[in-house]
């Protein structure tokens, strides 16, 4: 029948078929349900009577999802058992771009990861070489070590200490710069950090791409919610290139 | 081809308008526009205080366009006094869109953005889905909106648009009506209905706010029809909007008898380019067939 | 799966029906209906006298659906009363529907077609593109909608449909007035609109009606909403239709309020067969969502 | 964008490019339009302010029709020069089956012509003998005569004996079935003529098929106007099996 431009945007049913818990703060949602979306892409969650909010698949066949306890939305979605039902629409924005990369450096920050695990194994199965900087606040924020052990070199940083170097990502990422040279770093996590990293790019010369959040109403590029500079986060990014953002004053400054 | 149209003297580099509500936040929204190719800019409607606006979902979709209920999600007067204050950075006319429960409300808002340096500004009286205004303020009323016109006319010398709703059966009173109280055009049609999307899955209503405008494809023909009845009846120039994505559309719109048309979910369909996308299918098919100036275009289908 | 549900204490095999104006001009067209699996069958509207209806062009099409202008062409009360006087080659149950300007003449209708085997009566109040009928009879307005029901009510013991506009501002005052007057059901909604759709080359309506009611997806939202409302305000039952072609379009009906589900445009997507379709679909999805009757589904976006 | 169902019905605008007059009734319009069709499909012509009406495109690149004299629309018709804009919509119906047919007959009555013409030429480009039965009253209704020529063996008669046979196609059409032997008789004309041909066909247990004439509202299968018996003549024919019509009381009563 009629396919339209609207109709991809319906909302799918999604049924939740397994959660993980990863100390008190993240869940690994898995759903009933199966997606195309390249690795930066990301998808709305609608809980019925709470609201939508976007998410990165960490997988998506089947879907999973790593979320961060942070405000109404995701307790919300803590109190989500097997069985239940929620409302998927998307992929959503462009991806990382990966082409002819072939040494990498991934930085998460947080829940920064969610964003760029699929990113790793996609890379390295593009035949990247990839080291992986993450860091958390403790050791049992840690999702993901396995897969990405697979097919990245790790290098874990926690601000207690509790696992891997004690302090932050940055400093794991300028003893890296220091020594090795990358054609590409991607980058995800909390927005102070990566405007860090960007600087870091900046001063080291190196290409970047960042992967930002903003709160987003409408997904298809109507509403101006997530509005960047002149740039609309849910069309045009979430990806961005350093080069991009170094341009937009408004980074780092929203609500 | 020259594009060029004019809406109550307003010079228009191209007839195609950015309507309210999408992409008119604030003027870095407004700039992707006009980028796109927009002939004019109409900023989202600012009310009087700040309103954070109904919960997400705040829109909605079905195979034949959009529903949307953001509920007058906007910054409040004083900041768009603030946002709105230098325009400078615009090359085509900016209009202000503003609106409120009551004719005194209006009146404020529209004194306050008498001092901007707005081409014209757009009152909408005609929402479907936001309590306390539009329609749930009873402003498919012809006396209301008479009394809306007249306390705003004393406000402003700027050109007065009033934004219709083209689904009420009244339409054409509430026009004249504004056209006789001072209004210099008339903007048709907000987004109609309201409709209601919903999810089997979960069996609920998609919206948060369960109804929401109806906007896109499915309202093209009723808006076209209304803009067709306007201009038999009226003196003053149309507006119109209401579906339209492709060149064609905004002929069809012109022939009804608009001077100028609006696309707000078009942006959903083809990007913010629709606009100059519009253009370019519109100046190809006006040399194709003939037609020299969008004037003659305006109303053709009455002949 | 049982599909089965009812409407006014009629069983049908399967909640969906055959919307008047479509393939029901006489026995031989329901019967194609019939074939394609609809649980019941509605007449197309049958006046006092004989109509050859408006020119052709009679439909239009855009994107999102059809308008349509026929303007009630019908073989009149008096070959009606011939051609319908005997259903026994049904297999389903058969609705009448009839339509006139007034009151007396809506009576005269109803008392004819008493005495044939129609298992219920619809009279639409809401044809937005026939002169003197409906909407363009002022049939909008309340007062006459009771005046309608309550002069038909005296004329049959048959279950009475009112089928009403979901377009109008006043739905849930006309439908409550109905029900109150003794109305049995409420069928919603008629077409929407009217529409025009004007054709750019030759810059003239398309319709020779120039405007017509709008059908099909277009109309869904609006629809949907107002069957969620009526279901909150009616004791009696709603049979939904408006844009319905799928299975989830006649779950979401149902969810919505709808007792049973008509489909008219939707013949044009996916042939006669439409019913079958659809039949299927909806008993596809009841087992895998746990659903086991018709039943269960009614009205439950509510709770 | 949006391509529905719905879409497809538009009227495309189509200018008249050429006109030839065949006596006082017949004319043949080419416009500068085509469209895909096949043989026995047919197409609605609006004059915007006069109506639409079906016809049978004689050709599809350009779009070619011939038209009657008839009622008021073709009159109107008549009236329209080179230069002049209408609309067409369609293709509808379905068309003639023509696989695996090495021997055909195909008669004409009259404006019946449009709907076989493009057949005869599809049935010899297809390999198969094509004989060619075609009644007019009067020699000056006589067109296609060349385009046929090359691809079928061609039987005229006409009322008055002006040219070829005097008589009607029917005499002619016995006098051939007496000595060959077709896989199919495909036939378009009057109706009473229609119903001549067929009981001669069932008589001499040939297949066959017609192309029938409603009147038609909607062209698109909902208004029920060109119903013949339980029947749309606009989805479930014009073309119809002999078979199928033999079967359907209200063959020859309508209208
Ligand atoms: C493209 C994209 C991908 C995302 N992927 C993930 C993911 O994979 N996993 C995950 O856990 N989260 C992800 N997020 C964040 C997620 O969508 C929510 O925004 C986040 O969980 C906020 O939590 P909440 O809604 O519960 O908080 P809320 O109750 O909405 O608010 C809590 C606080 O956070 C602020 N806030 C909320 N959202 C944002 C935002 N987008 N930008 C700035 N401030 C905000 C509010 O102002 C408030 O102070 C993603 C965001 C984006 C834009
Ligand atoms: C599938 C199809 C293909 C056709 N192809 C051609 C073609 O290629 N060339 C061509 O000249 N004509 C064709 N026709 C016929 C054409 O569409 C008109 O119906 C015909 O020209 C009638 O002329 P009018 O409209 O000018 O007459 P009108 O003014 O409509 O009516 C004149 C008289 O004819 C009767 N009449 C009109 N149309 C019909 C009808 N369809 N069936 C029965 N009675 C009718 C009316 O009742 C009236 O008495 C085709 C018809 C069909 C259904
Ligand atoms: C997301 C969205 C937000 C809107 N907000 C407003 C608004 O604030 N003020 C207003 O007058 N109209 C608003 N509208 C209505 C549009 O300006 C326009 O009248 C309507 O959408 C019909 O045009 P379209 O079919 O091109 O979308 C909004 C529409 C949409 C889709
Ligand atoms: C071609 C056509 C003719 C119609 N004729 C009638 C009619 O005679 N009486 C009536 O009550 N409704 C009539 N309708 C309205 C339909 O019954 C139905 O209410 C409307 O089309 C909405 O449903 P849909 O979207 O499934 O088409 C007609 C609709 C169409 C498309
Ligand atoms: S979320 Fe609405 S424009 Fe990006
Ligand atoms: S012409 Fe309407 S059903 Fe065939």
């Amino acid at each position: 029948m009629l396919t339209s431009r609207f109709e991809r945007n319906r909302f799918v049913g999604a049924k939740i078929i397994n959660v993980q818990s990863y100390g008190a703060d993240i869940k690994i949602f898995e759903f009933e349900c199966k997606l195309k979306a390249k690795p930066g892409q990301f998808i709305m969650l609608w809980l019925p009577g709470i609201g939508e909010r976007p998410f990165s698949p960490t997988k998506t066949n089947p879907l999973e999802l790593a979320v961060k306890k942070r405000g109404l939305f995701t307790k919300k979605m803590f109190e989500l058992k097997v069985g239940d039902c929620v409302g998927i629409r998307g992929p959503y924005g462009k991806g990382f771009k990966y082409e002819n990369v072939k040494h990498a450096c991934l930085v998460a920050g947080g829940i920064g990861i969610a964003a760029l695990v699929r990113l790793a194994e996609t890379l390295s199965n593009n035949g990247a070489m990839v080291d992986f900087v993450y860091g958390v606040r403790k050791r049992d924020q840690l999702v993901f070590l396995e897969r990405i052990e697979k097919v990245a070199e790790l290098f874990v940083s926690t601000e207690d200490g509790s696992f891997g170097k004690k302090g932050t990502c940055i400093e794991l990422l300028k003893r890296l710069l220091a020594s090795k040279r990358y054609d590409c770093i991607y980058c995800c996590g909390p927005e102070p950090m990566m405007v860090q990293v960007l600087a870091l790019c900046k001063h080291y010369n190196i290409k970047s791409q960042f992967s930002l959040e903003r709160r987003m109403k409408c997904a298809v590029g109507i509403c101006g919610h997530c509005a960047l500079g002149s740039k609309l986060v849910c069309k045009d990014g979430p990806v961005f290139s350093g080069k991009t953002l170094a341009s937009i004053r408004e980074f780092m400054v929203h609500e | 081809m020259d594009l060029q149209a004019s809406i109550c003297g307003i010079k228009l580099k191209n007839p195609l308008v950015l309507a309210s509500g999408v992409l008119g936040l604030n003027k870095n929204n407004l700039l992707i526009a006009q980028r796109g190719g927009a002939g004019a800019l109409t900023i989202k409607s600012i009310t009087l205080e700040k309103r954070s606006g109904h919960d997400t979902p705040n829109v909605a979709f079905f195979e034949a366009g959009v529903l949307n209920a953001f509920g007058y999600c906007n910054m409040g007067l004083s900041a768009a006094l603030e946002e709105f204050a230098d325009l400078s950075c615009f090359s085509v006319p900016i209009f202000g869109s503003c609106t409120a429960s009551n004719a005194r409300d209006f009146a404020k808002l529209v004194s306050a953005f008498d001092k901007l340096d707005f081409a014209a500004i757009e009152l909408p009286v005609s929402c479907p889905h936001t309590p306390s205004y539009g329609l749930l303020a009873g402003q498919s009323n012809v006396e209301k909106v008479r009394a809306i016109i007249k306390a705003c006319r004393k406000e402003t010398k700027k050109p007065i648009f009033l934004k219709i709703n083209a689904g009420l059966p009244n339409f054409v009173e509430i026009a004249l009506a504004a056209e006789k109280a001072g209004a210099d055009a008339i903007t048709c049609s907000n987004t109609l209905g309201p409709g209601m999307v919903i999810d089997i899955n979960t069996a609920k209503p998609v919206l948060s706010f369960k109804v929401g405008g109806v906007s896109g494809p499915a309202i093209r023909p009723m808006v076209v029809r209304a803009i067709y009845e306007l201009y038999e009846h009226l003196k003053i120039p149309i507006i119109g909007l209401g579906g339209v994505s492709q060149g064609e559309h905004v002929i069809e719109m012109l022939m009804a008898g608009a001077s100028a048309v609006g696309i707000a979910t078009g942006i959903l369909q083809r990007g913010p380019c629709v606009f100059r996308k519009c253009c370019e299918e519109l100046s190809r098919w006006m040399k194709e067939h003939g037609y020299g100036s969008i004037e003659e275009l305006i109303g053709f289908a009455h002949q």
